[in-house]
């Protein structure tokens, strides 16, 4: 602990904090020294843009980096495989995981006050980038910078899914890039097709088609098949109702999964600004338009038809109810598929369940010209350094997020916890390919033709506002919406009270 | 109004009998003092009357009627407690009230009751106040007024005054006994203070380990105790108490003890009947049958020697060593013996009292 | 001498309404104990056992709760998945910490309080109080930005010093109320026997000994328990049991059974507890409003 | 609470004890009891004063540093657009805007409404608990029982009743619905009944402390008042109304007082069962404000609401300081 190499050039270690809680009197404590420091250690040997590869990947050995990200599969898999990194770069590297929520509650307070004690940061799109996107470095300089180790790949919109980029990296400008695509979780529709090749001759004597899923299934398909079943069921049949909604107490999922029915009708968004890129002065919002009171309309009349529980079930408990054998069908992020197939937390698996992309729009329901399509929405996670951190860490940070995001790693991380591939590269490795067919030794590669071949794509592809007061935008969002589906409020109401929240709440 | 018949009542705290096979008659519109120490039984006695403790076996009955079962509402009794159990939130005039009220007097006669209680025990300028603001008498005064306000059929009165000064106490004693006889109503009034029993009570019941002792008039129990420990425990100061023996000595029964030898009188000779004849017995007599002198007044006379002298106002109380014990004796202030000095006892033997060695009855 | 009850005597009323209070008694049992039972049991379930019910209504499938095999793997998934060990040790010392801390101080500040007199006391002590009722989230904001600049988030000696805000002004308020119970006239009297003014001051100590000792337990119960300071001001390198177990509540599975078993972990500890200084709950957790 | 009560008393009995010991407590006993007060006598204080102030100082330190300090830190954080680092002062427009702040005054009013519900519950079966309880052989072992749910953390209480609540595999929504109370949908999930079902988890948690607050209450009510009353002729259910309940109103003022902070103070279960929701239903104003400062990171906002919810407690104490000084003023 008294050892202090030479090469050390910034140190933050316990012992000032030592100090400075004596300062302010708190050493009285005597506990100083349990102090559990977040603490980032930097060491640097520099190199040339001459020097070897491993020279550059081997400069800030010995340093030690914290990073802050949500508990999804791919932070647990890299934490299984961190000894990598570390004989790669004889970086340690501490990696906290903890609820989305309480990421985004830490990563603000860190970034907002002017600290690093996280110097990589789990970079959610919306609830992270939108609101911190300034105080995140800007990658892009430090792309094709030759004292620093490079991916072959490259970090261009090419090598990455289609806006996977765009969707973590680029915030209120093209030009900077805050954070590589690390994670991703893509709205897929999962089904229960044993039910419905049972249940499809009642079905098509009713509605006179048949009980299926496809790509060109449409929302009031949806609202079809949610009736029947709640019908079926409520005559004493042992069915389980036909659909859920996310509308728990996660308020951006709880927005996601409204987004998606509008955006299929007509490709509606919230405010007129660049749904990639977004504005920091989004202006005056579309809600209270017609379509958008008719898309509350439709919402509300699935909600009517859905499991009864909508209101209390999040992402989580939602994919529990579906993992029970209560729903046939939900909307659902695609990284959840490994869950589902796990015969031991499952009932939906063993090929039971089938997975397709979102719904898509039904032309009668769309007053405002444009397309129906495939509304699908995501979260991308990028990995971000902090911006108040001194330059040598964030160099020394760098080669984490390039590392992580490299194919290698991506496939690891796939063929351990599951998890999302974001360099289209790893999608053509053969095994990857093979997945994708039961029996699947990665679940989550049965969800991969919905997910890569039509939601990721444009036009279906949505990402939603981007704009500095995003979370307080999710939160009434969904407060809203959820007091319509309890029937406190009109659709028309509804549209009426987010639009004047809205606006007011972005000074428009 | 009521004849109260406890018969053959025993009370059990667990294992514990605190009263035992009692029995007692309280005639109709009398006053009845039960009359002991504390843990005697009398406040369980009292408890069971109002029915604030079950019976544990015999009956208890006022006129004809057994009580054993009924709730103390349905009993028609009136209880002043020890503490006076006033309402704290409620006034004067509603602590009086109260027990109209439950009975579900009409106002009107609520009214009139409550001024004309409160009339006769002159509170009548309390009535809004509330229990915190009045004093110990007052308060003792409001309790009464809750008892008197109904005219039950029997008043138990809990040790009502032991708790105010000793003036006030003296007081009080003559108002109490003084509402009895106006009220006529039968009042069983407990007390550990003998001198409150002894100058109410028409009739007093003494009691000790949850025994009945004596039953019998103030006069009967002062003059004629039953037993030594009636006599030890009422009468102040305490009566004086030597082991002698008795000795016959031709037609006499002598008494004697180491300091002296005196003989019964011839009636109290036929009353000893025998029975402890050359055996050993308790000489009792109260300090206002001994009389002191500095000279020998007779032969029969004890001899001692002055311990201390106290001084009570009116009287003089002398404490007179005597061999091995020392006895007290009551005299005038003017007596003018000093601690240390030698002194003389004589014995009025018309008020002395020979007890049982063993058992401690009373022969005479 | 009397019963330990008001009398009371046999009518149809009082029979039906014994009838009436045991099946309430019994009811309420049933309602506060069944969440334990619950919990419990389900601590030894698989994630499928534990989503086992009977159908809408039919009373007699409740064997259905019992139909399982026990697993021991939530149990210790907690410690070789999840880092309980670490948590548990977490949740000691900041509990710990700032019961002794506040109980110290408190004391030496309520001694004084209780056997001195001056100007303001009265507001001092309302202060004092009210530090302690303030909302939790309302003393966060500030505290948090504080904390902030002074490197104390996510650190124990940090959540130490936040359970702090609310221990110290306990302990003194229930302390000063125990002081003032001790006669100063103890004091005095050892002083009249020649003792200095401390030793007279040790001399009452075994007095209130036994107090001092339920009430850090007390602190300690108080600060285990919390859950927004330990999340926000604990995040980090300082995770309590309770935040540990909030954030068990995974995206991918909600792991139900290792949930019920980190509630057992994090709740049993603190009803041993309970028990221990039963006789100063009622005392400790009115303020000292009430004694039993 | 007038009484002197067996936990007062003991320290007072064995001081008793230690006077009897000492042979010099002639002196100490011939004097009046009233005498024998806690407090030195003001003349020739046994020890200067200073040195008190020198042992309160340290206590008093902290405190400040974690409480006024962060207090006055409110008050300029309320009056500015903040950021954790610093702000612009913006004056009054964070007071002026909460005030057409639609959540915050449905906070305010959803405090009042869960407040209200909360311990209009936890009184009712919280007294006839404690007479139950009190009539009962057992009552020490039912005490025991009914104490468990107060000793666990609020938030872990909150995860345990979201797992009981849930729709697809909670026992109690089995229950409810094979009762017939609930129809179809779990408690959490509707507006009308998710405030209910945080109530009742507040409820399961802390009637006990009602209960036994009034328990100890009960066994103070004065005996022979009581017996009076029946001697008077009032029934047990008359005597009841009549005597026990006066007799416990002070204790309960302050169970309900010392509740209805804690009910500002703690939010954990309501955060963990349901965050707010489902739609604002409840969305409580400390929920809301927690929203505010670490979700939106308005600092300034969240510090103006939070100073409105201190000087809501801050009235709420000075009443329940008065409660508690009271009987003391009224002794005797």
């Amino acid at each position: 602990m008294f050892y202090r190499p030479k090469t050390a050039q910034a140190t933050r270690i316990s012992r000032r904090r030592f100090l400075e809680l004596g300062g302010y009197g708190a050493t009285m404590l005597g506990t100083g020294s349990l102090a559990v420091g977040l603490n980032s250690t930097i060491m640097s040997t520099p190199v040339q843009a001459a020097s070897s590869d491993e020279a550059k990947w081997k400069q800030y050995a010995g340093s030690k980096l914290t990073f802050l990200s949500e508990n999804t599969p791919p932070s647990f898999a890299i934490r299984d495989n961190i000894k990598a990194f570390y004989d790669l770069t004889g970086i340690e590297v501490e990696i906290l995981t903890d609820d989305l929520p309480v990421v985004q509650q830490k990563c603000g307070i860190d970034l907002r006050s002017g600290k690093s004690d996280y110097t990589l940061q789990y970079v959610q799109d919306k609830p992270i980038g939108s609101p911190f996107a300034d105080f995140y470095v800007d990658l892009s300089k430090m792309f094709g910078d030759e004292t620093l180790p490079q991916d072959m790949e490259g970090y261009g919109d090419d090598a990455w899914f289609e806006n996977f980029l765009s969707a973590c990296g680029r915030f209120y400008s093209g030009e900077k890039i805050i954070a590589l695509p690390y994670d991703a979780a893509i709205a897929v529709t999962f089904f229960r097709q044993d039910l419905f090749e049972k249940h499809t001759k009642d079905f098509e004597a009713e509605y006179g088609y048949r009980l299926e899923y496809n790509a060109d299934s449409t929302w009031k398909n949806v609202l079809d098949i949610a009736t029947f079943f709640k019908k079926l069921k409520e005559g004493g049949a042992d069915v389980p109702y036909g659909y859920a909604q996310h509308q728990g107490s996660f308020a951006w999922t709880t927005q996601l999964d409204i987004q998606r029915m509008m955006f299929a009708h007509g490709r509606w968004i919230d405010f007129n600004i660049d749904d990639k890129i977004g504005s920091k002065e989004p202006g005056p919002t579309n809600w209270g338009d017609a379509q958008s009171v008719l898309m509350l309309e439709k919402f509300k009349a699935l909600a009517d038809v859905s499991h009864p529980d909508n209101l209390a079930n999040g992402t989580l408990e939602l994919n529990t109810v579906y993992q029970s054998g209560n729903i046939a069908m939900q909307v659902q992020y695609h990284e959840f598929a490994a869950s589902v197939e796990d015969a031991n937390t499952s009932v939906a698996a063993g090929g039971k369940t089938a997975y397709a992309p979102c719904p898509k729009g039904e032309a009668d329901w769309i007053l405002n010209g444009g397309p129906a399509v495939n509304g699908t929405n995501c979260g991308i996670g990028g990995i971000g350094i902090n911006a108040n951190a001194p330059e040598e860490l964030q160099r020394a940070a760098y080669l984490f997020a390039i590392w992580s995001t490299s194919k290698n790693i991506q496939y690891d991380v796939l063929k351990g916890l599951g998890g999302t591939p974001t360099r289209k590269s790893v999608l053509e490795i053969p095994e990857v390919q093979a997945a994708q067919q039961r029996p699947s030794a990665m679940p989550n590669a049965l969800t991969f033709d919905a997910v890569y071949n039509y939601g990721i794509k444009d036009p279906n592809f949505v990402l939603g506002p981007k704009i500095p007061e995003a979370n307080e935008y999710h939160s009434i969002i969904a407060s809203e919406t959820q007091r319509m589906l309890s029937g406190d409020m009109s659709p028309e109401e509804t549209a009426a009270s987010l639009k004047s929240q809205l606006d007011d709440l972005n000074e428009a | 109004m009521a004849t109260v018949t406890i018969k053959n009542v025993w009370k059990y705290y667990g294992e514990t009998p605190a009263v035992k096979d009692l029995n007692i008659t309280c005639p109709d519109g009398s006053f009845v003092s039960i009359l002991g120490p504390s843990g005697c039984g009398k406040s369980s006695t009292m408890r069971m009357l109002a029915g604030l403790e079950h019976i544990s076996a015999g009956d208890i009955l006022f006129d004809d009627q057994r009580v054993n079962d009924l709730a103390p509402k349905d009993r028609d009794v009136a209880m002043v407690f020890e503490n006076y159990a006033l309402y704290p939130h409620k006034t004067v005039y509603e602590n009086i009230a109260n027990p109209l009220r439950l009975r579900k007097a009409s106002e009107d006669t609520i009214k009139a009751r409550v001024t004309g209680a409160a009339k006769l025990l002159e509170i009548s300028h309390l009535l809004e106040r509330r229990p915190h603001e009045l004093s110990g008498g007052q308060k003792q005064r409001v309790a009464i007024g809750r008892a008197i306000v109904r005219e039950p059929k029997l008043f138990l009165f809990d040790e009502p005054i032991a708790h105010l000064d000793a003036k006030l106490r003296a007081h009080m004693r003559g108002e109490i006994k003084h509402l009895q006889r106006s009220l006529g109503t039968t009042m069983i009034y407990v007390t550990h203070d003998q001198l409150e029993a002894l100058s109410m009570a028409d009739y007093i019941a003494v009691m000790h380990d949850g025994e009945l002792q004596q039953w019998g008039t103030p006069a009967e129990i002062f003059n004629h105790p039953v037993n030594a420990w009636v006599a030890g425990f009422v009468g102040e100061p305490a009566m004086n108490f030597l082991t002698c023996d008795i000795k016959g000595q031709g037609d006499d029964v002598l008494l004697r003890h180491s300091n002296f030898e005196i003989p019964l009188l011839p009636g109290q000779v036929r009353q000893l009947n025998g029975a402890a004849q050359a055996g050993t017995a308790r000489m009792g007599v109260r300090p206002d049958a001994l009389s002191i002198s500095m000279t020998r007044p007779d032969e029969a006379a004890m001899q001692g020697e002055i311990f201390v002298n106290e001084l009570l106002g009116g009287d003089m109380l002398v404490e007179v060593q005597l061999d091995d014990c020392r006895i007290r004796v009551k005299t005038t202030p003017e007596f003018e013996g000093k601690p240390g000095e030698n002194c003389f006892l004589s014995v009025n033997r018309d008020k002395w009292h020979v007890f049982d060695a063993g058992d401690g009855h009373a022969y005479f | 001498m009397a019963s330990r009850d008001v009398v009371s005597y046999d009518t149809p009323l009082s029979r039906a309404l014994k009838v009436l209070a045991g099946l309430f008694l019994a009811l309420y049992l049933v309602w506060t104990l069944l969440p334990f039972f619950v919990m419990f049991v389900s601590s030894f379930k698989d994630l499928l056992e534990a989503f086992k019910l009977p159908a809408v209504g039919d009373w007699a499938g409740i064997t259905v709760f019992f139909e399982f095999t026990p697993t021991f793997k939530h149990y210790t998934s907690l410690f070789t998945e999840n880092s309980f060990g670490t948590y548990i040790l977490n949740s000691l010392i900041a509990a710990g910490g700032s019961a002794v801390i506040s109980v110290i101080f408190g004391s030496l500040a309520a001694y004084s309080l209780s056997r001195v007199d001056f100007r303001g006391k009265q507001d001092l002590f309302f202060w004092i109080i009210s530090t302690r009722m303030a909302p939790v989230v309302a003393v966060m904001v500030p505290l948090y930005a504080i904390f902030r600049s002074l490197d104390l988030v996510g650190t124990l000696p940090g959540l130490i010093l936040a359970y702090t805000t609310f221990n110290l002004p306990f302990a003194i308020w229930i302390l000063k109320g125990f002081f003032d119970n001790v006669p100063f006239a103890i004091e005095e009297a050892q002083m009249v026997d020649g003792s200095t003014r401390f030793q007279a001051f040790r001399s009452i100590l075994p007095l209130v000994a036994p107090g001092i000792g339920a009430f850090v337990v007390l602190c300690i119960l108080f600060a285990w328990n919390d859950f927004l300071f330990a999340a926000i001001i604990g995040s980090g390198g300082a995770k309590t049991l309770p935040v540990a177990t909030r954030e068990l509540v995974q995206p991918q599975n909600i792991q139900w059974g290792s949930i019920m078993a980190a509630g057992v972990v994090t709740t049993a500890p603190m009803m041993l507890l309970g028990l221990v200084i039963r006789k100063y709950l009622v005392t400790g957790l009115t303020m000292g409003a009430v004694k039993e | 609470m007038t009484d002197v009560s067996p936990i007062s008393a003991n320290p007072r009995e064995v001081a008793a004890q230690i006077f009897r010991a000492r042979a010099h407590s002639a002196e100490v006993e011939a004097r009046p009891q009233s005498e024998i007060t806690n407090k030195p006598r003001s003349f020739n204080p046994p020890m200067p004063k200073r040195y008190y102030y020198y042992l309160m100082a340290p206590a008093i330190a902290i405190l400040a540093f974690i409480s006024l300090y962060p207090f006055f830190w409110l008050i300029v954080m309320s009056l500015q657009d903040v950021d954790i680092g610093g702000g612009e002062w913006v004056g009054f427009k964070n007071y002026v805007k909460l005030f057409s702040d639609g959540r915050f005054l449905d906070g305010w009013w959803l405090l009042a409404q869960y407040s209200v519900m909360c311990l209009g519950l936890q009184v009712g079966l919280g007294v006839l608990l404690a007479v139950v309880v009190n009539s009962s052989k057992y009552e020490k072992y039912l005490v025991t029982a009914l104490l468990m749910p107060m000793m666990m953390a609020p938030a872990v209480a909150g995860l345990l009743w979201l797992f009981l609540y849930n729709g697809t595999f909670g026992w109690y929504h089995w229950i409810l619905q094979s009762a017939g109370i609930l129809d179809n949908a779990s408690i959490l999930a509707s507006a009308n009944t998710a405030m209910y079902a945080i109530v009742l988890v507040d409820v399961w948690q802390w009637t006990p402390l009602i209960t036994i607050i009034a328990l100890a209450g009960l066994k103070r009510v004065p005996r022979d008042q009581l017996e009076a009353n029946m001697v008077d002729g009032a029934s047990p259910l008359r005597n009841f109304f009549a005597i026990t309940m006066p007799n416990l109103y002070p204790v309960l003022l302050i169970a309900v007082l010392l509740r209805f902070m804690d009910n500002f103070r703690f939010i954990d279960s309501v955060l963990v069962l349901t965050g707010g929701g489902p739609g604002s239903a409840t969305k409580i104003l400390p929920v809301y404000l927690f929203e505010v400062a670490f979700k939106f990171f308005k600092l300034g906002r969240g510090a103006a609401i939070a100073l409105t919810l201190l000087i809501v407690t801050i009235i709420l104490g000075k009443l329940l300081v008065r409660v508690f000084e009271k009987p003391q003023n009224e002794k005797g």
